[in-house]
């Protein structure tokens, strides 16, 4: 049911539209870079935003050829909504949660059974968000544990003083020292954040793997192109880069 | 009769009539479409049920409450800086001007930001606080010196504006008369810049009650503590989108309902200027 | 006592006076537009600082440089009436009378009945609770004459105070004015181009030119025709 | 001597101006201490860095650029809504007064998501425009509607009570004297009204370069075609905040510049008035 | 011709009047302070429109609700100073002067020395470039009266003129109105409280009570003692 858009919307001949979910920021950045040296007839157009606005503005018609998004729902729901080609969407990426601390550590926390102690100001993702509900996930299953039990994981909700909508703003209360922990992707503390912050590993027993699909937008009219990036991003260069970036590069 | 002649004596002006009338069509159409598009968009059944769910409750009155403290903060304390800019000569005015203009420029984000760094529990005046056990940041106070940041520039501006407006014959005709200079100020000065006061509380008001990144960043996202409608809305549209536009509805609708009675009840005022 | 003895520097000259008028009597400044009449009463009044001298009026020493005194606008307990009325236009004809004697916190009803003795001699009573914006230019100057007397002022600063009134009022003003300035014994300065003001209400005159006085004396010495051409175009205007 | 017994002749009111002195210290410290963390925590040599970054760049004049084209259509769609709305009375004037007004409550990325459900290439409106071969969405005209939309409302309050403060008395007497209403608009109303109406302007053009929310749901997040500084401190955000807070200052920094220069300009009209 | 057949309901009363003066005489509108008169000269402008009836200046109909016609302010030709003179407070003293002329597009140096040419007699020369806001009441008065003469009015409407201003000035203004009056033929409207003024410069007397014109005549008729209690008054107030 695709439309082909107006002759005079037809985007710029060597153009690639590619919406990334704000987490890719520098990795993309980087991977765009790379690929225009190699490629000098493509240029690519990154726009960065949250998962759920890029949807919302593919939905809304947005003029986009390629789509990564920071979980699998959005493009599922997108998928659904006839607005990606369904046979291009493949994961080219994994995350996990980490435990993030300000680098003096003021709350001495070294493992997650440190976060039900009372008095830790705590910031977490919200619901709705991918990383707060991945949060969730891994606090149930350590209350599923009975090591810890339900009771830790209340501790730790009691110890919450902001639910963040954004990594971007819990990062940075981690960052000034204004929370004592929280967690987000081990992908979010970016090389400038590493001499202010200290990111603890999640036993992966407790952790949730996060996925990051890609899709090539179905109105696309680049689709040989997309489709050429899309190989690109998941091409050892690519995993490269995004491995130093602290993602989990994931073969297509 | 009075009428027709009144309109046949402006008919002179009929092309530029049409031309304000198209211009004035056209910017309201501009508002108008994204907001019946927002109105459309949500079914009526969706927004009744927000309204009964305790988060939307909770955010909503937190909202109402704490944009009203702001705006009673910012009219203390930005009603003598105005006057002050309007009428004195002082060293350093321009900058003291200037200053109070500035938080409108910087992104919201940065200006929580900003906050944060100042008055959180590692900022720069906050850690000093800190050791008097006294917290600001996360607390809902937080949320109301977010706002007031934000917010205060639209309405000292205004006022200010409004104060220079008023001639200062009529403040000095109340001294001779026996007035000491704070009842002329508040039998005089106030009453003849109170379009401009009200019309710039209206727009701190509006503006404290949109708040979002100062708040996000300085005082973070709990419910019934911290998290204003905003928040909710923004919190919501990670999630499902028609929720999360249903509670912008009710917020505008909110808001439209406030500026309308605080317009009517000032329009005596209004009409006699 | 009258005891005016100031300097200031004004836009294109300095006024420079030293006027002393006896007890309770009324000072008549005449003189050409711009001569800096309106200034002498902003300076009695304390709307404006002398540069350098004193103003005594009465017992009381409003401003003195020397001795670094001055005594606030608010209690100087002046009457002024002011050139382009002032009137408060946020404020009703009665509410403009009446502002005064609220700042006196005089009660309510003592307010009310006190303005409505007032208003009621000049026909105001009909336009008593209209804005002061929707009456016409003679209803203005007579606001702002009951508006300056009605705080019974310790000294009446009038200037051309009925230049816009119609003949009726105007003589009846005249002599209402002079009952109240026998009856309470206050100094008064008055401004006017008006002989008939000049001759009903003034003691003392003073004829002002630029700045200073050029002449100056009681009002049958002033008038002797011939002393000055001003006081003589006085006179040819009556017989014009 | 003049200036010393003027002080002597205010030092009645000694306590009075204490308290205004205080109050208004209170406030400047309030805005200016996390103005001060701010800068205090953005190293020079990174400030001077960022202004080499092609990026920063292309941010900063797409930014300065914008906001100004906002700045103009506000003003000339503004003006003559605020003029109406001052002078006329007409059946829904009220309702015109709230719509202009309501863009202040919407938060800004709900705003972007009307404006884009209502101008996108799906829109309400958006659709018919398509068929049209005219694109608005995800281009810099976006970004200009984005801070069109936003700032539109501190322009039209305040030059509304500017105008509503211009006594008819001085048109009227323009009329008589032979100017038509426009020319008495442009000769008298305008510069009786000039100090709020740059006011207005001063406030519109500050908001529209800090506006972030509505621009990157609307516009997208384009470097050179729709990141604007807001976005690009944004993105900043998301790798190393001290290079993100560079780009804050550099905003605060070139505003304060603007807003002082605007203030100069038009400080014979402000002494005058 | 001046023809005003007018009814308009103001607040307290409805004015209802019908004046008819010959070609190019003056007409002298008297009466109490609220009678109508500036209301009157509001309606010849063109500021208030009649209920019903029609306002003729020469061969001119400006306003006729009968033929539904209605000549916008601006192209009446009207030359009007107002009670309170409503000078534009943005400008100078110049500039004031100098409005009606730019709106005419005359050339710069015409204005120039048009301006100069009418300011110079009235000493308004050395506050030129003053801001308005800062000269003495009379100074006001005269900018309002040349503003509204530079612009060569096709009919002159004067709302007491000469209040404000000195008696030498007076007297001067009064020659210099009558001069022009007679010289330009155009047909004016003076409101005045001053008999002098009506000697001087009235061909037609209209005494106004309550919106009504109770008495009306050319002068000597009108002067004729005892006709009425108001200009009785009149006489009375010159023997004070
Ligand atoms: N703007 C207005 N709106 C309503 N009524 C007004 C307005 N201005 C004046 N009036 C009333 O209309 C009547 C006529 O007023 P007008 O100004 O014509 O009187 P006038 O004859 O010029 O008096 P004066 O000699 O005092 O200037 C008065 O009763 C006055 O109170
Ligand atoms: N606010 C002001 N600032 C500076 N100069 C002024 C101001 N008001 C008046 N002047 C100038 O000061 C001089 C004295 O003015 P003042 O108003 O005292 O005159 P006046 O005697 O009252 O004249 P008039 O009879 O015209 O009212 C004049 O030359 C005038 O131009
Ligand atoms: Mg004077
Ligand atoms: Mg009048």
């Amino acid at each position: 049911t695709a439309t082909q858009p107006a002759e005079t919307a037809v985007p710029d001949q060597n153009e690639l539209v590619v919406f990334t979910a704000a987490s890719l920021t520098g990795a993309m950045t980087d991977i765009a870079k790379a690929y225009e040296t190699a490629h000098p007839n493509t240029k690519i157009v990154l726009n960065f935003d949250g998962s759920q606005a890029l949807r919302t503005q593919i939905e809304q018609g947005a003029r986009a050829d390629l789509f990564l998004s920071a979980n699998t729902k959005h493009m599922m729901a997108l998928q659904g909504e006839g607005l990606i080609v369904n046979d291009s969407v493949g994961i080219f990426a994994k995350n996990k949660l980490a435990l993030i601390v300000p680098k003096d550590n003021p709350a001495g926390i070294t493992g997650l059974l440190d976060l039900s102690r009372p008095g830790i100001r705590m910031v977490m993702g919200t619901k709705e968000v991918p990383f707060g509900d991945y949060t969730r996930q891994a606090l149930q299953k350590m209350a599923d544990d009975p090591a810890c039990g339900p009771e830790y994981r209340d501790a730790v909700m009691a110890n919450v003083i902001s639910e963040e909508p954004t990594v971007t703003s819990l990062v940075a209360k981690i960052r000034l020292g204004e929370a004592d922990a929280g967690i987000a992707y081990a992908s979010d503390v970016s090389e400038g954040d590493r001499a202010f912050v200290t990111t603890i590993a999640i036993p992966d027993q407790y952790n949730v793997i996060a996925s990051y699909p890609l899709g090539i937008v179905r109105e696309s009219v680049a689709q040989d192109r997309a489709a050429a990036f899309a190989e690109y991003i998941s091409s050892p260069d690519g995993a490269a880069i995004l491995s130093r970036y602290g993602f989990t590069p994931a073969g297509r | 009769m009075t009428q027709t002649m009144d309109r046949i004596c402006r008919r002179g002006n009929l092309p530029l009539r049409i031309l304000i009338a198209t211009l004035v069509g056209l910017a309201v159409l501009f508002i108008g479409i994204p907001l019946a598009a927002l109105l459309l968009r949500v079914p009526p059944a969706l927004l009744l049920a927000s309204l009964q769910d305790p988060v939307v409750l909770d955010a909503l009155s937190l909202s109402l409450v704490t944009a009203g403290i702001s705006t009673i903060i910012v009219i203390g304390f930005g009603t003598p800086i105005a006057y002050i800019n309007a009428r004195c000569q002082y060293p350093g005015k321009k900058i003291i001007d200037t200053i109070t203009d500035l938080p409108v420029v910087l992104p919201p984000a940065v200006a929580g930001l900003a906050l944060l760094m100042a008055f959180g529990h590692r900022g720069l005046v906050g850690q000093y606080l800190d050791l008097l056990g006294i917290e600001i940041a996360f607390t809902t106070i937080a949320v109301i010196m977010a706002q007031v940041f934000v917010a205060s520039p639209f309405y000292i501006r205004q006022a200010r504006t409004s104060f220079a407006g008023v001639s200062r014959v009529y403040e000095h005709a109340a001294r001779t008369l026996g007035a000491g200079p704070l009842r002329t100020f508040f039998s005089i000065t106030v009453p003849l810049a109170i379009t401009g006061i009200l019309s710039g509380a209206v727009m701190t008001f509006a503006r404290a009650l949109g708040e979002f990144g100062a708040t996000i960043m300085f005082a973070g996202n709990l419910q019934g503590k911290t998290q204003t409608m905003p928040l909710a809305i923004y919190g919501a549209l990670q999630g499902d989108m028609d929720a999360s536009l249903a509670l912008a509805v009710i917020l505008v609708v909110i808001s439209f309902a406030v500026i309308i009675v605080i317009k009517t009840l000032t329009e005596k005022e209004e009409a006699d200027t | 006592m009258i005891d005016i003895c100031v300097k200031k520097a004004l836009r294109d000259f300095v006024l420079d006076v030293d006027i002393r008028v006896p007890e309770n009597e009324t000072l008549v400044l005449l003189g050409e537009n711009g001569a800096g009449k309106s200034t002498i009463l902003n300076l009695v009044a304390g709307l404006m600082t002398p540069d350098s001298g004193h103003i005594r009026i009465g017992t009381a020493t409003f401003v003195d440089t020397a001795a670094r005194t001055c005594i606030p606008v608010e209690l100087r307990g002046t009457g002024y009436v002011f050139q382009d009325y002032a009137l408060f236009p946020h404020m009703t004809v009665y509410e403009n009378i009446a502002y005064g004697l609220r700042m006196q916190d005089v009660p309510r009803e003592t307010i009310a009945s006190r303005v409505r003795e007032l208003a009621g001699p000049l026909g105001l009573l009909e336009v008593m609770y209209e804005n002061v914006k929707y009456i016409s230019g003679g209803q203005c100057q007579r606001v702002a004459l009951l508006r300056a007397l009605a705080v019974q002022p310790k000294i009446l600063l009038l200037d051309e105070p009925f230049s816009a009134l119609d003949v009726r009022t105007q003589g009846q003003m005249r002599q209402e004015l002079k009952a109240i300035l026998e009856c309470a014994k206050i100094p008064s300065i008055l401004v006017t181009h008006d002989l008939r003001d000049a001759i009903a209400l003034g003691d003392q005159i003073c004829l002002m030119e630029k700045g200073e006085v050029v002449l100056s004396g009681d009002v049958e010495t002033i008038l002797q025709e011939g002393k000055h051409p001003f006081i003589d175009r006085f006179y040819s205007r009556e017989v014009t």
